[in-house]
């Protein structure tokens, strides 16, 4: 067990100039075989190692990244944490996982900063506005506790709104759900890291795996560039670089790897206390603890591993930011990057039993992953320890692209995630 | 006829005042879409009698003959340019000359605003609003290009070395005015790659 | 901001002068035979995507230029086009070869046929 | 703070002594002179305080020469001009000028927050990741407030940014960044081929550090053949200057975008409207990097004080403005470079020592320091500084390489140190798009290797310090790349002659007396307060990535980038680590290099032209019957026209009534029109539509419904087959781009056999729907020249006649259930036309009527509107509309996949009809029906109301619902729970409540 971090651990260790904490994680060598591994320790991953080892008492397990864990899109998005989706398998999930980040900095004993300050989704034409309000009354008779506001009530939340009645798309109102927020992202994969390794779990950084092994239709191990791992279940977290390793066992995934944008204005005061999602406009935005505001852009339109995008799918965002929120003309965008994101042919994410016997894929989160991490990994973990779909994650299975029964949140609430 | 009453896209607009170049709406201009396969013998022989030019293959060309204008659009398509009083003959005459030959022709003479741009430094106003390498030779006098100007499509023509039509679909004519108005402010004229203020 | 270049009436421009449609080469099966499509062939056609890390091929449209549909060929890591052609063709031959995993499976057969003719 | 005159009487190559610019700095007026920046006039009038680091709100000033500064930061301006976090040392002074210190209260220099540094040693890196948690709600209401109170820097300007800024697009063959002796070596040759060069330089000035660097051309200064060439380059033909532009980012295929600071420094360009800033995306078929070297800091203990400062920094300050750092100084170093400084301070007058950490500094110039009488201890470093607001005194010890704390100490008073730790080329825009970089064990730094992209660096950039080289390769580095220009390029090079410097030796950390830098800080990056322990601190919890360390400590992450902090923080971990700088690896540099306005970036594109709005030909008639307007799309359409005396509601009633008993007339003309011929256009249409086309006659009309292959409704509208291979089909407003494309994309690369040709012809029309049962009078009495009579214009046909004189297309189609006409007239008659119609009209009691009540009056029908009853998700089963779901075709798109198992399964929701059971109740919009009523949720859902209205015609509300099973389920009772308890019961019911059988509109 870890010495616990808390303000008294803090002043006992300034004493002793901070010579003494542990390790957050251990740096293990990989072992011949596990009862499981977890390919990919991104929030997903980790999530999914922590709560196999915490729920299902499984730790004689490992996680394998060829990079550095928390790398990926868990480290690059905007965190915007919420759950008043559309669709009930959505909700589902969405709402398993902000309620457990609710209490997640107590669980891991590591702040992750979860703050409910609140996310206000703007209504900025009629249409617009009537999604939401159906969408208003889904969340409702699902036990969300999410409303409509005003207009008036709109500027109180977010004062240097434009509030301009006559300009081009004027605020009719918005959606908001004030137990939504956001929380720090490398926290989150760095507390579930540190809880998953207290657990036992073997976190093996800058170990690539190259290869799924299969003997018929079975997996029986992994090859990866610090040799070879038996295990008889393999659970692939690998975001925007799912097909190529799916590939090696065979399995065609519906997935394409797109290029998605964020960035920072330098910081400054406190001028926005609530993340603000304008769908219409592509622009979504909040402030950081350290004043940088934090701004989300949409995909490029085509394939993409390498971590940088194109400028005109942010230039958009921050043209209709600048029009939203007149006062940041005069600010400046401090740096920016990309991530690869999954897309699936839904944009709704596969948590999912595969057609080759312990292999498992959680995959497909596309631009909205980050705020289903502890949601994803708890129900994933569930769903590899007892082979079969956990219930929140049947929907999400594989088998839905052949069915047709697709969740296409975007397309029907006509909101991007 | 007399009696109808006919107002183009900008008519509400006055001439604008403190600009680096001249803007004006051009008010009398037919304009024809024509489709057919330039490698259709007999489309390219109809056309000619008509019209009495030979279409322009080449991409992004123009050829005129008399008060006709072809304009390259596409492999298969081309805007005749008029006037406004010829269109609705030489739309018939077209279409009755290509009879069943596999073609389209359609008068869309009010489907567009049309919007001169004249003057020196012309061509530095439009690059605030286009991608396009317009200071390259590729943009002589003649030369034709449909574009992304500001955030909508338009349709480029060089008439001669500072005078330029822009062509929008009329619902954006507008949008276009105004965007021009705010790139070809006097106090924000750009001069490119000429001699410079060596000062600094 | 890549640069396009359309092979079909040679108009070159920044990306957004461009429209990306997806992968290339996608046949629908309904077009072949409309009575025999199995939920696999469908679902096949609509979301299964070759996802490569490296050359990947793809359709393009010449949007703001002569309209038309084309083909190019792309590293996805690099971003740099490797060639343009029609959009009723295949790549060129050193392109199908350079090609790997499911995009080499489905040229194979593409190449087995060209080399006979 | 000091009364000394820290204005050297005499020196100061940018200023004009004749020039006085008067400013203030927090409030206090202050003089300086034209050519001075912030920075240097503030510290002409004997401050050196500036503001306050980020997290332990410790004292700072100035370090840096111009962008790379990390410490300086400041506000300039007022109220809605105020822009915070600028950097004093790239701030050009003008008059009236206003400028504030930042993240300090009440004041800079008694700053409460600065109990944050007393009680540092409780939080070191990443120490919010261990505490804050108790209680659970506290950090959003407790700690959070907190600490985004005191983080922040700058504030925000407050309302609307009065000024302007623009965009311009601009291709070159050769784009040189930098226009230091190197870039403009380069551009010369460049430009002597022909070539089309841009010279882009962040400064004011080109020239770079030309004037600061010692060295001759051709026999004189460096500054003498930088002027000459900058005049050459000025006057060509080929060449364009960018000066005060920053390149600050290269995107794929040589995308770059440069930030020019058109007015910045002159608030009289402002005034006469010149934009503020504009940002130049430049297409480069050549990039030529000669973006320099940055200075490095060192790291000792409180190395933070203000007047520590870099050696180039303290150089330019004396050499171009006249200002001293201080009285008595020392230069720190571990490289000959910095004798330079040494030397500068000397010939001002200024007091000056060096401390060389090298074991030996037998270079030429320390030689000449030596000579110029300065005292040199070399294998010495600062151990320690003293002073708080400044700098009183230092501590030097001996010192051998690799020492890990320091034995004894000699005090020396001194009140400002000039620190060099070697030089860092600026390869930010070499990494921004993936170019590879290699380390320089010289240089102990990293230097370029290779790239993608058609760029090269030269230079400094390219890790090239010595003069004459850096010509030669800068004057090649064109010839190696343009090899597709033919004109020869004979550019005479200058003869160059510099001091030789020896090399350095990596210094990452000067040892202190204490064990781990007990109680002292070295900082690494000054401005995010992270210093030496941190870095280990970081590498002990197992951040061992350097992005680990990067993230925990946020090193390199405040808003100079880490440009000079990046590399010292590799340089402590190698050390602390024993790996070497390549294996700890880099962290990659992001765009931009330096900030760049928001502003800049939206150009012109705010307010009326942020996003275009599209108008129909009778907008302006609209806008003067105060109609209110809807966005649809791009379009705004009349929503209602709203009379004296009535509200919306009232208006929506009279127009729907108006159309059900008299006449009303609808600017229909955004509706999508599609010219479709050629002699497959039939059996193209019937693969497009799901129901059939090709038995269309010719002259009538045909409702169709599209889906794409997903199966879902995407489109709907009325075709009309205007000849035997020749249609002319209608869309919804919002999809008539998108259907075109969609036609084209098919036709070009499905069914390439198909001789078809699509012209798209929306604007072409102006389109009204005239509606009503005295709709055929309206068209009398305009002498229509067609057949009028039902059977010689039955409904769902169409004519092509003339209208009240006008040349006009007519369709016999209705949306509303009433006989109605569609009028198309071209788009400059259109205006004519419908003020003709409503003259006709008039005594037959037409209205105008907007689209909600065209709404209105389609639900009272039953029909449904794509985007309302379907969702995306939504098949033409679903909506009841099975009939129009061809059953002979073979193929057409969607219909595969309507029979995949969900689609076609059990439990899809029904479109049906909902009449509550109080009429008076309307149905909110997407209202869900529950399986039960409970007392508090989740409550199981089982369909939602798509469309619900007031019907005036009905006289009780009425409603569209997509329901589970909802055709078997007619006559059953509903409840929709509402917020607040509220439950509206409502019974299914057909979706058609008005004139079921059709008769209204076959009259």
């Amino acid at each position: 067990m870890k010495s616990r971090y808390s303000i008294f651990s803090l002043a006992r260790n300034a004493m002793n100039y901070h010579k003494d904490w542990e390790r957050a994680w251990r740096s293990p060598q990989p072992k011949t075989e596990y009862d499981a591994v977890i390919v990919g320790a991104g929030g997903h991953g980790l999530a999914t190692a922590y709560y196999l080892a915490k729920n299902h008492k499984l730790t004689n397990i490992a996680i394998l990244e060829k990079g550095w864990l928390g790398g990926g899109n868990t480290g690059r998005n905007t965190t915007i944490i919420r759950s008043n989706y559309l669709q009930d398998s959505s909700i589902a999930i969405y709402e398993l996982a902000r309620s457990l980040y609710e209490g997640l900095s107590q669980e891991l004993n590591y702040n992750v900063m979860f703050s409910p300050r609140g996310v206000l989704m703007l209504c900025q034409t009629e249409h617009e506005l009537r999604a939401f309000k159906r969408t208003a009354h889904a969340n409702r008779l699902a036990g969300l506790d999410c409303r409509m506001v005003s207009p008036a009530e709109v500027k109180e939340i977010v004062p240097i709104i434009n509030d301009d009645p006559n300009c081009r798309y004027p605020i009719l109102g918005a959606y908001y759900q004030p137990r939504g927020g956001t929380a720090r992202h490398d926290a989150v994969a760095w507390g579930y890291a540190r809880g998953a390794d207290a657990l036992g779990v073997d976190i093996i950084q800058n170990c690539e795996v190259t290869g799924i092994t299969r003997e018929g239709e079975k997996v029986v191990g992994l090859e990866t560039s610090r040799g070879s791992i038996k295990t008889k279940k393999v659970g692939v977290v690998t975001a925007g670089n799912v097909s190529t390793l799916m590939q090696t066992a065979g399995v065609r995934m519906p997935i394409e790897s797109l290029c998605l944008q964020a960035l920072v204005s330098e910081p400054i005061k406190p001028v926005i206390d609530c993340v603000v999602m304008a769908n219409t406009v592509h622009g979504y935005i909040s402030q950081s603890d350290k004043g940088e505001l934090v701004i989300g852009g949409g995909t490029d339109p085509y394939n993409n591993y390498s971590q940088r995008g194109s400028f005109p799918s942010l230039e958009h965002t921050v043209t209709a930011l600048v029009e939203t929120f007149p006062i940041i003309s005069r600010l400046r965008m401090l740096r920016m990057w990309g991530g690869i994101v999954d897309m699936t042919g839904d944009r709704s994410p596969i948590i999912s039993k595969t057609e080759v016997e312990g292999l498992y894929v959680n995959c497909g989160w596309g631009t909205g992953g980050f705020k289903a991490i502890p949601g994803s990994g708890y129900v994933f973990a569930d769903t590899i320890a007892h082979d079969r779909p956990h219930p929140i994650a049947e929907p999400f299975g594989l088998n839905r692209f052949a069915e047709g029964r697709l969740i296409d949140e975007s397309v029907a609430a006509a909101v991007a995630h | 006829m007399s009696d109808l009453y006919v107002e183009t896209p900008l008519v509400h607009r006055e001439a604008p005042q403190g600009l680096s170049i001249e803007l004006r709406e051009i008010t009398d201009r037919g304009m024809i879409d024509l489709r057919g396969s330039a490698n259709d013998k007999k489309f390219m022989v109809a056309v000619k009698k008509v019209l009495g030019l030979d279409l322009p293959k080449a991409p992004r060309t123009s050829v005129s003959w008399g008060d006709v204008k072809a304009l390259w659009l596409s492999i298969d398509q081309w805007l005749i340019l008029c006037s406004r009083a010829k269109a609705v003959e030489l739309t018939a005459a077209l279409k009755a000359e290509l009879g069943s030959i596999h073609s389209l022709v359609v008068d869309v003479s009010d489907m567009r605003a049309v919007l001169r741009l004249e003057g020196e430094g012309v061509r530095e106003v439009l690059l605030k609003g286009s991608s396009l390498d317009l200071l390259s030779d590729d943009y002589a006098p003649g030369t034709v290009r449909r574009m992304r100007y500001a955030e909508i499509a338009a349709l480029l023509h060089v008439v001669e070395d500072s005078v330029f039509d822009i062509y929008v679909f009329r619902s954006y004519a507008d949008y276009a005015w105004e965007f021009l108005l705010a790139t070809a402010r006097a106090p924000a004229k750009v001069s490119l790659f000429g001699a410079q203020n060596a000062a600094i | 901001m890549l640069l396009v270049h359309c092979p079909v009436c040679g108009a070159e421009g920044d990306e957004t002068d461009f429209h990306g449609g997806g992968q290339a080469h996608i046949r629908r099966p309904a077009t072949h035979n409309p009575a025999e499509v199995s939920d696999e062939a469908q679902r096949d056609y609509l979301f299964i995507r070759h996802n490569p890390r490296g050359l990947h091929f793809e359709r393009w449209r010449c949007d703001r230029g002569c309209g038309k549909w084309f083909h190019a060929a792309r590293d996805t890591v690099t971003m740099e086009f490797k060639a343009f052609y029609g959009i009723t063709e295949l790549p060129p031959r050193e392109l199908m070869e350079a090609a790997t995993g499911e995009w080499a499976t489905y040229f194979k057969d593409k190449l087995k046929a060209d080399a006979k003719s | 703070m000091s009364n000394k005159p820290y204005r050297l009487s005499q020196g100061g190559s940018r200023i004009d002594r004749t020039k006085k610019v008067h400013f203030s700095f927090d409030g206090k007026q202050l003089t300086g002179f034209a050519g001075d920046t912030l920075a240097s006039a503030v510290m002409a009038n004997g401050t050196k305080l500036f503001g306050r680091s980020f997290k332990y709100h410790r004292p700072r000033g100035v370090v840096g020469l111009g962008s790379e500064e990390m410490n300086a930061l400041v506000g300039v301006g007022d109220g809605s001009r105020h822009e915070p976090n600028l950097r004093a040392t790239q701030v050009e002074l003008f008059d009236g000028l206003q400028a504030v210190s930042q993240n300090r209260w009440p004041s800079l220099a008694f700053d409460v927050g600065s109990l944050n540094s007393t009680f540092s040693r409780f939080i070191p890196g990443g120490f919010y990741y261990k505490t804050f948690m108790w209680p659970q709600r506290f950090w959003k209401h407790v700690y959070e407030p907190l600490i985004r109170k005191t983080a922040g820097l700058g504030t925000a300007p407050e309302g609307r940014d009065p000024d302007s800024y623009e965009n311009i697009h601009l291709h070159c063959d050769v784009l040189v960044v930098g226009g230091g002796v190197a870039g403009l070596a380069a551009a010369e040759s460049a430009a002597a081929t022909g070539a089309r060069v841009i010279v882009a330089d962040e400064n004011p000035r080109f020239g770079g550090v030309a004037d600061i660097s010692g060295g001759l051309l051709d026999g004189k200064p460096q500054t003498a053949w930088v002027a000459d060439k900058v005049s050459a380059l000025a006057e060509s033909e080929n060449v364009h200057l960018l000066p005060r532009t920053t390149v600050v980012g290269h995107w794929h295929h040589n995308y770059l975008m440069l930030f020019e600071r058109v007015a910045d420094h002159d608030p009289a360009l402002l005034r006469e409207g010149a934009p503020r800033h504009r940002l130049w995306k430049v297409r480069a078929k050549q990039v030529i990097l000669a973006t320099g070297a940055i200075e490095r800091p060192i790291a000792f203990a409180n190395n933070d004080r203000p007047g520590i400062m870099l050696a180039s920094a303290a150089r330019a300050l004396v050499e171009r403005y006249g200002v001293s750092p201080g009285v008595e100084g020392i230069v720190f170093t571990n490289n000959d470079d910095a004798y330079q400084t040494a030397l500068a301070l000397k010939a001002a007058g200024i007091g000056v020592r060096v401390v060389d950490s090298r074991g030996r500094a037998e270079g030429v110039l320390p030689e000449k320091a030596r000579s110029a009488g300065i005292d040199v201890a070399v294998s010495s470093v600062v151990s320690a500084v003293e002073g708080n607001l400044g700098v009183t005194a230092v501590r030097v010890a001996a010192y051998r390489k690799g020492q890990g704390r320091v034995i004894t100490e000699r005090k020396i008073s001194c009140d400002f140190i000039a620190m060099s730790g070697g030089f860092n080329p600026a390869l930010h825009l070499w990494c921004h798009n993936g170019g590879k970089i290699k380390f320089d064990s010289g240089l102990q730094s990293f230097r370029p290797d290779r790239h993608q992209d058609p760029i090269t660096a030269v230079g400094a950039a390219n890790g090239t310090f010595a003069l004459a080289d850096m010509i030669t390769e800068a004057s090649a580095a064109d010839e190696t790349v343009a090899k597709r220009r033919t004109k020869a390029a004979k550019v005479k090079l200058p003869k160059a002659e510099q001091d030789v410097q020896k090399p350095l030796e990596a210094l990452w950390f000067a040892p202190a007396t204490g064990k781990y830098n007990e109680g002292n800080k070295h900082f690494i990056d000054f401005q995010n307060d992270v210093t030496v322990a941190d870095l280990e601190l970081a590498q002990r919890e197992g951040y061992e990535s350097v992005e680990h360390t990067k993230r925990y400590t946020t090193f390199g992450m405040a808003t100079d980038q880490g440009k000079t902090s990046n590399l010292n923080g590799l340089g402590v971990l190698s050390e602390a680590t024993g790996k070497s700088i390549p294996e700890i690896g880099v962290t990659t540099f992001r765009p931009p290099y330096t900030p760049f306005s928001f502003g800049s970036i939206a150009g012109v594109l705010t307010k009326n032209l942020f996003l275009p709005v599209r108008r129909t030909p009778i907008y302006q008639w609209h806008a003067d019957r105060n109609a209110t307007f809807e966005p649809v799309g791009q379009w705004r359409r009349a929503y209602t026209y709203t009379g004296a005396g009535e509200d919306k509601h009232g208006s929506i009633n009279r127009e729907i009534l108006a159309v059900r008993h008299k006449v009303g007339l609808l600017d229909a003309s955004t509706l999508g029109k599609i010219e479709i011929k050629g002699p497959d256009a039939a059996e193209f249409l019937d693969r497009m539509y799901t129901n059939m086309f090709s038995t269309l006659k010719v002259g009538k009309c045909r409702y169709g419904l599209m889906m794409n292959e997903l199966g879902f409704l995407t489109d709907d509208g009325v075709t009309v087959r205007l000849g035997e291979d020749h249609f002319l089909m209608h869309t919804t407003s919002g999809g008539a781009d998108r259907i075109a494309a969609w036609l084209e994309e098919w036709l070009q690369t499905e069914w390439t056999h198909y001789k078809v040709f699509v012209t798209p012809v929306t604007e072409q029309w102006a389109q009204f729907a005239i509606a009503g049962p005295r709709a055929r009078n309206v068209l009398a009495k305009l002498r229509a020249d067609f057949d009028l009579s039902h059977d010689g214009f039955p409904h769902m046909s169409f004519k092509e006649g003339k209208l009240g004189g006008y040349p006009v297309r007519v369709y016999r189609i209705s949306f509303s259930g009433e006989q109605s006409y569609e009028v198309a007239v071209p788009s400059n008659m259109g205006r004519g036309l419908w003020n003709a119609i409503l003259d006709a009209g008039k005594e037959l009691g037409m209205e105008p009527y907007g689209t909600e009540a065209l709404h209105v009056l389609r639900a009272e029908k039953g029909f449904i509107v794509i985007g309302d009853e379907t969702d995306g998700t939504t098949t033409p089963i679903d909506v009841g509309l099975d009939g129009l779901v061809s059953k002979k075709k073979t193929d057409f798109i969607g219909k595969r996949s309507l029979e995949q198992s969900y689609l076609k399964g059990p439990n899809r929701k029904q479109l049906v009809g909902l009449l509550t059971e109080a009429p008076t109740d309307v149905l909110p919009d997407g209202a869900y029906a529950v399986r039960h009523v409970k007392d508090k949720p989740p409550m199981e859902m089982i369909g939602q109301v798509t469309s619900s209205y007031h019907s005036p015609t009905l006289e009780r509300s009425i409603a569209m619902a997509l329901i589970q099973n909802g055709r078997a389920r007619m006559g059953e009772t509903l409840s929709f729970p509402l917020e607040g308890g509220k439950v509206i019961r409502a019974k299914i019911v057909d979706p058609i409540f008005y004139d079921k059988e059709g008769a209204r509109q076959n009259v």
